[in-house]
């Protein structure tokens, strides 16, 4: 977002303070509007954390705690390893044969990497929102929202019509799908479907839910449908969110992380700090270069 | 950077009248070049089609006469020079076929299908070689997999001939096509489905049987259709180790006829009057092959409906 | 009668070489003499391609094959015909514009019909070793009702009953085994002549065996000799027909026979000799035979002859080409393998191999000297813009 | 809406402790049923492989001995009972393959280009008519186009059994195969690509051969390689059609011999011991076919580099 | 973009006057910057234009005039018919069986569709740029350039190389591939591929020059790239440009096009002005609406 008025003047002086030149004031007044914050209980913690791809780092040094019951997001150009990073939480790395995860992750003080906990309850307690929506297609709306709980066990089916429509309500879906839970979801659209996402990954109820540009598909409705949502969730699970745009962590989150490539191309965190604390007075001069770079 | 370009010799309206024109100038002989392009693909499609159509129109003109119900459903006789035209019909083949290319489906359809998982899940070198030793086998003269079985099922084991050594050789002709092509089916369902699945507690086997062999089923069906057509129009592997029969027995430890193995019978007949019983034959392939193929579209289309 | 030349000197090479390989094909009855004496002739004698490897398929497709021209030379064990019911030639076929008499039909080979069976793992090591001891033997019409499907077990009464030796302490030792007839496909000559010997022996009790196959056992149908062999000695119980030489290719045991007087006879090349020259009497006698209007004795039928040591199943096959010809060169190289494998090297130098000498190497009876000359005669009679290939001096 | 949800029955915090309840006792039967799946997959590519191996393991063991130079190069010999041994070599075979089926694929792939390009090209219904025709062809018994060529060409026209014959039977039985493998090799390039060259102001062809053709062809040579493998290995089509020759004579208006016609011919032989010499055939064939592979994977691989 | 301080105060006063309320000052700030303009010849003149596919309508009841030598956007939510409309400018359309376009377009007053013009002719004439970067991925750098000109018969290298090497330097892009021309093009970054993309199309020199979201599949310093770009070419071509970024279409636009889908689903065209009126006084209250909706 470039300034109001003069169009050159962040670049001609880049060391100025961050605090009284340059951030632009809207978004500055977005964070504003983020209210106060509890004490804040990190629930997951990260430490030294990297991840290599066939012994080539994608994303290194990263260090911070994700606080409970609060929005954390990772800002950073494309290639910084967000998504990387994301992907370490709860272990979709281990997929990929080429990928190695070092450093430290717990969740609740037990090291997910350890084998203190098994991988599949470990992404019950972690759950995943995916950039595009990607509901499954060969299922309905209501076998979608029920799959996680299927695939634990459950299937009972009052707890599962119970669970459904609570996570459809807690999606903001609910009231637009309840005639039609047999229909398929790929009947939807793009917004809704992602909803029914966000919708499914809640039925397992997990900790933490960890979302991956969640709304960098969408149409500017439904993504503020989703922003909107963000901010009710919170009140039942921690989230971690990865998003190019800025105003949107800025809008939606309490915490904020700011990965950006070195000079071998590896990702790595430049600076954690609240939300508020990098859109106003960050202390990396990366950080604020990047938050004068960016614009609309 | 605009003024750079401003540099360069000419002025840009220059520039872009030099294009126009030369675009002008050329574009009668890319008109004439199309038509010619249009012409060649024409004349492909017209060298392909006519014996395409040819095959099709005789077959029809020369089968359609013999395709009645008693053709279908009486066993054949053999003519003699007393009773040329007593060639009855060939429920006989029409039972070996389904018997003994039913039972290789049986055997080939699930094997493959556990192979493609394999395929599908395993990344290493061992893996890659396996599946180059697939695909050599899909290029391996059909006859070999006669002769193999012939030589270690039918000869060294005792085995005789029967529908069984037909479905056998059917079998392993047909696990090669089919699991690579499943596996393909497999490799089609888009990662973040498999992702998401994961990311909700699944393990790799529920993923698989809920989600991506839920999702690959239509393509799946599709090769697997196509796999099978391919098998039941084979004569070379099955010829060797079948044998042949006169009457529907529903065996398969006896020999068998099949509709390919009665038409390679057939041609080499001397009763030149034998011989158009083939068309009948080919129609009848034709026709089921036809319906198969309608019928995994139709299948498919339902599959998909709504969900793609 | 038919004067029996001596056979002279015949300059065997061809002058120039056919433009392209000749393509033969038909019989496997006399498939391996065929073969054997065409390599003979392409690389001793020409040392060139002149003639395609022999096709073993059928008879039936030799002759249609060599009348549609696919062939330049047909092999067949049974002649042209155009009588009425499957005529090849003529009124009701699929070339009415010729008559057999167009057609050059030399007999090139005299076998006998091995009938071979194999137990397998059906019977004991005991059973086995009497077997050896004494050949399962079986009278024609035990055979006939074999092969009409009356008779579906080994250890049927009647064949029990011909092979008295095969029992012990009263006890059958023949397997208590289902009897599986392997035949060959419609249109095959080695067919026409076993059907010719049934038909021949008294079959009073089993219906007249007129079809080429034997469909009323249910039986498997092979499309050449060689795959009948293989299923024969791949499946227990089973029983087939062969030419002599399959059999001891394939080391197949085969069933003795009890001939028109009597006698248990085992397969031999005496056997068939005897068989020839006892029939051949017969024919010249009467001139012909009936049916089959033509001049050329091709028609020999030799089969269940009177004579102690007669094998009584045996054949002539035929080579087929047109009689008058257009192409000089092919005309020559048709007439000249025709008339090499037709006869013995002169008798005097054994240096030049000829067909016939081929014939015991292979499993066959080299033909009796006047079939030869028959042969000769056939050959003289093909011509080219008027003018005979074969000169009788040659 | 989020008070909506806090009216449900529990809170969430008892939801949550009941799903992770659940998830934590399904745990040991999930690992149990991965593990059993695991099993399942794994006999099943046992039991594919097991047979594929012993072909593969069979065709070295007895194939290997007779590869020399001399078997590769003379013509064959006919054994007699009493020179059993003296088989010869193979190169008429050798050479038939090589010219018959040359000629088939200098007929069939430029043929196929064609059709291919034609059916990308064009959307109607004449269009998916022909196409199921092809498809259906593909499903056709090979020996449906033995048969006709035989019977339509070599009886009808009197062209004789010629290795032209069998060219012009495989080349009808590869276009199917051929055109529609590549049609879906032209069906993969991204619309966006056609597109920006439409957009340059090129035509169609212009778009077809520069940019489309040029980006379908790796996939387009394995369609190739592939259909070309299925043709090399075809026994039936060409058995009726195509003679057999004793010497190379490189000369397709003759009869020719193929190395699967002569395995045929082989593996009927009455001479039990020539009978082993198919299996040197085969393995020459699986040589031929793996380098094909071979030379395929490395040759898309080249075209692919740095452009993918 | 929400409004600096209060959250609710667009949603309850949409009947305000735009002129005064409700509008981002970012936004009407970069309207400023707008530099005035010489007077408008308009070159491309769209009346009453109709797409429909298979009879149903796609957007209709356009009618406006582009002007030489100005940036022209179109702006509206996803499915309003931009990329329908932009493609009917080229006649791209064609390609599709179902597609019919109605109304006149005219190129120097000559009516594309009527046949005054051959089709390939009309395309070099007005080139075209899309939503993502589309190098021919079989070429070198220096072949996509030139494919245009080669497409139309040229072939002399003297002029190829002339020519590739003034587009290249157009599209920003000569300083960093002139060491590599014979590269291929996908070894280039998304964003220099994008600036490739540019460069083939104007290498062709076409007068218009169409561009269909251009950055929207690139990273925010790539689009800045592209933007800059955008100002000191409109000086050699005309362009049309689709954008869902209504900053954008306020930074880099002289005229501005808004279109919205109305009941039936069929994308209109809502109004058309220049960017500063769309942006401070739009005349329709929906255009309104939609500009005070936008956000971040
Ligand atoms: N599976 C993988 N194998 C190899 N390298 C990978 C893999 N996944 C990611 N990388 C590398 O890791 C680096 C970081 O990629 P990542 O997708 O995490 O970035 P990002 O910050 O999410 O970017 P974007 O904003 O474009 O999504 C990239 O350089 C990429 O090449
Ligand atoms: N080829 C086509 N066939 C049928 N309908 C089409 C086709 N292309 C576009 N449409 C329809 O036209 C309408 C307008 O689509 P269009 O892509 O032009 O919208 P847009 O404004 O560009 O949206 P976005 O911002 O998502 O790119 C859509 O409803 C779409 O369904
Ligand atoms: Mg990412
Ligand atoms: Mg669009």
């Amino acid at each position: 977002m470039e300034s109001t008025t003069e169009n050159s003047t962040m670049e001609n002086s880049p060391r100025q303070s961050a605090a009284t030149v340059g951030i632009d004031p809207s978004i500055v007044s977005m964070v504003d509007a983020i209210p106060s914050n509890a004490p804040v209980v990190p629930v997951m913690r990260l430490k030294d954390v990297a991840v290599s791809f066939n012994g080539k780092v994608a994303v290194r040094d990263v260090t911070f705690d994700v606080g409970k019951n609060r929005v954390t997001s990772m800002i950073g150009p494309s290639g910084s390893g967000k998504t990387t990073l994301l992907r370490a939480l709860n272990r979709l790395h281990d997929l990929t044969k080429s990928a190695v995860v070092t450093g430290s992750i717990t969740l609740d003080d037990v090291d997910i990497y350890k084998g203190g906990i098994p991988t599949t309850l470990l992404r019950t307690r972690v759950g995943m929102v995916f950039q595009r929506p990607n509901p499954f297609p060969t299922m309905s709306i209501y076998d979608n929202v029920a799959s996680g709980l299927r695939f634990n066990g459950i299937k009972k089916k009052a707890f599962l019509d119970d669970a459904i429509e609570h996570s459809l309500r807690a999606a903001a879906l609910w009231d637009s799908v309840e005639s039609r839970l047999k229909v398929a979801a790929a009947t939807l659209s793009g917004g809704e479907q992602q909803r029914l996402c966000i919708a499914r990954a809640l039925a397992v109820e997990p900790e933490i839910l960890l979302m991956d540009e969640p709304t960098s598909s969408l149409d500017p409705v439904s993504t503020q449908h989703i922003e909107d949502l963000l901010t009710s969730l919170k009140e039942i699970v921690t989230i971690v969110i990865v998003t190019h745009n800025m105003q949107q962590a800025a809008r939606v989150s309490d915490d904020c992380a700011f990965l950006l490539m070195g000079e071998d191309r590896a990702g790595e965190l430049i600076e954690f700090a609240t939300t508020e604390k990098i859109f106003t007075n960050p202390t990396d001069k990366r950080t604020l270069d990047y938050i004068q770079g960016r614009f609309g | 950077m605009t003024s750079a370009a401003l540099e360069a010799p000419r002025t840009d309206d220059e520039r872009r009248a030099a294009v126009q024109e030369a675009a002008s100038r050329f574009y009668r002989r890319k008109t004439l070049y199309s038509k010619l392009f249009l012409g060649a693909t024409s004349l492909g499609l017209l060298i392909a089609f006519i014996p395409l159509f040819s095959i099709i129109y005789n077959v029809v003109r020369n089968g359609i006469s013999y395709i009645t119900w008693k053709f279908l459903t009486t066993p054949p006789q053999s003519p003699s020079i007393f009773h040329k035209h007593q060639i009855g019909g060939i429920s006989n083949a029409i039972e070996g076929t389904a018997l003994v290319f039913g039972m290789a489906l049986l055997m080939s359809v699930p094997i493959s299908i556990m192979v493609a998982i394999a395929l599908y899940e395993s990344h290493g070198r061992v893996m890659g070689a396996l599946r180059t030793l697939l695909e050599v086998m899909i290029g391996m003269p059909s006859i070999l997999f006669g002769i193999f079985i012939y030589t270690y099922v039918v000869e060294r084991m005792h085995f005789q001939l029967t529908g069984l050594a037909g479905s056998l050789a059917l079998t392993v002709l047909m696990v090669p096509l089919m699991s690579v092509a499943c596996e393909q089916a497999l490799r089609g369902v888009p990662a973040v489905l498999t992702e998401a699945g994961l990311a909700l507690g699944a393990k790799k086997a529920q993923v698989m049987r809920k989600i991506v062999l839920r999702y690959a089923l239509p393509r799946m069906l599709t090769a697997i259709m196509l796999s099978a057509s391919r098998g039941i129009g084979e004569t070379a592997p099955v010829l060797l180790v079948i044998g042949s029969t006169y009457v529907a027995n529903w065996n398969l430890m006896t020999s068998q006829t099949t509709l390919t193995t009665l038409m390679y019978n057939i041609i080499q007949s001397f009763y030149n009057y034998q011989r158009s019983e083939v068309w009948a034959i080919a129609l009848l392939l034709i026709v089921v092959v036809f319906v198969l193929n309608l019928a995994s579209r139709i299948i498919v289309a339902r599959l998909n409906r709504g969900h793609r | 009668s038919f004067k029996v030349d001596a056979i002279m000197k015949n300059d065997l090479k061809i002058h120039t070489a056919p433009g392209t390989p000749l393509v033969l094909g038909g019989s496997s009855f006399d498939y391996p003499l065929v073969l054997a004496a065409e390599t003979q002739w392409n690389s001793d004698i020409h040392k060139s391609n002149v003639l395609a490897p022999d096709l073993s398929n059928k008879s039936g497709l030799g002759r249609s094959n060599m009348i549609s021209k696919a062939y330049a030379i047909g092999f067949s064990d049974f002649p042209l015909n155009q009588v009425a019911g499957s005529p090849d030639v003529g009124p009701g076929s699929s070339n009415p514009g010729l008559k057999v008499s167009d057609f050059a039909q030399v007999p090139v080979a005299l076998g006998g019909e091995a009938v071979t069976y194999h137990f397998g793992t059906g019977i004991s090591g005991s059973t086995a070793a009497l077997l050896k001891k004494y050949p399962l033997t079986l009278s024609g019409p035990t055979l006939g009702r074999i092969f009409a499907g009356k008779v579906t077990n080994w250890d049927a009464k009647e064949i029990s009953r011909e092979n008295p030796h095969l029992v012990s302490k009263g006890k059958d030792l023949l397997p208590n085994l289902g009897i599986q007839v392997m035949s060959r496909t419609a249109g095959s000559g080695t067919t026409f002549i076993l059907r010719g010997y049934l038909n021949r022996v008294d079959h009073a009790d089993y219906p007249t065996v007129d079809s080429s196959n034997f469909s009323a056992a249910g039986s498997n149908q092979f499309a050449n000799s060689g795959l009948l062999e293989q299923a024969v000695q791949s499946t227990n119980g089973a029983i087939g027909y062969v030419e002599f030489g399959y059999a001891i290719a394939n080391s197949s045991p085969t069933i003795s026979l009890i001939n028109k007087s009597g006698k248990i006879v085992s397969l031999s090349e005496a056997g068939i000799v005897q068989a020839a020259t006892v029939g051949l009497k017969a024919i010249i006698a009467n001139k012909g035979c009936k049916g089959f209007k033509t001049t050329v004795l091709a028609c020999y039928e030799i089969n269940n002859e009177l004579g102690k040591t007669v094998y009584p199943i045996a054949g002539f096959s035929y080579g087929m080409i047109y009689k008058t010809q257009t192409n000089r060169t092919d005309a020559i190289a048709e007439v000249k393998f025709l008339d090499f494998l037709s006869h013995q090297g002169g008798r005097k130098s054994k240096a030049t191999t000829f067909g016939q000498d081929l014939a015991d190497a292979n499993g066959y009876a080299p033909m009796p000297v006047s079939i030869q000359a028959v042969a000769r005669a056939v050959l003289l009679g093909v011509k080219v813009s008027g003018h005979a290939v074969l000169n009788a001096t040659d």
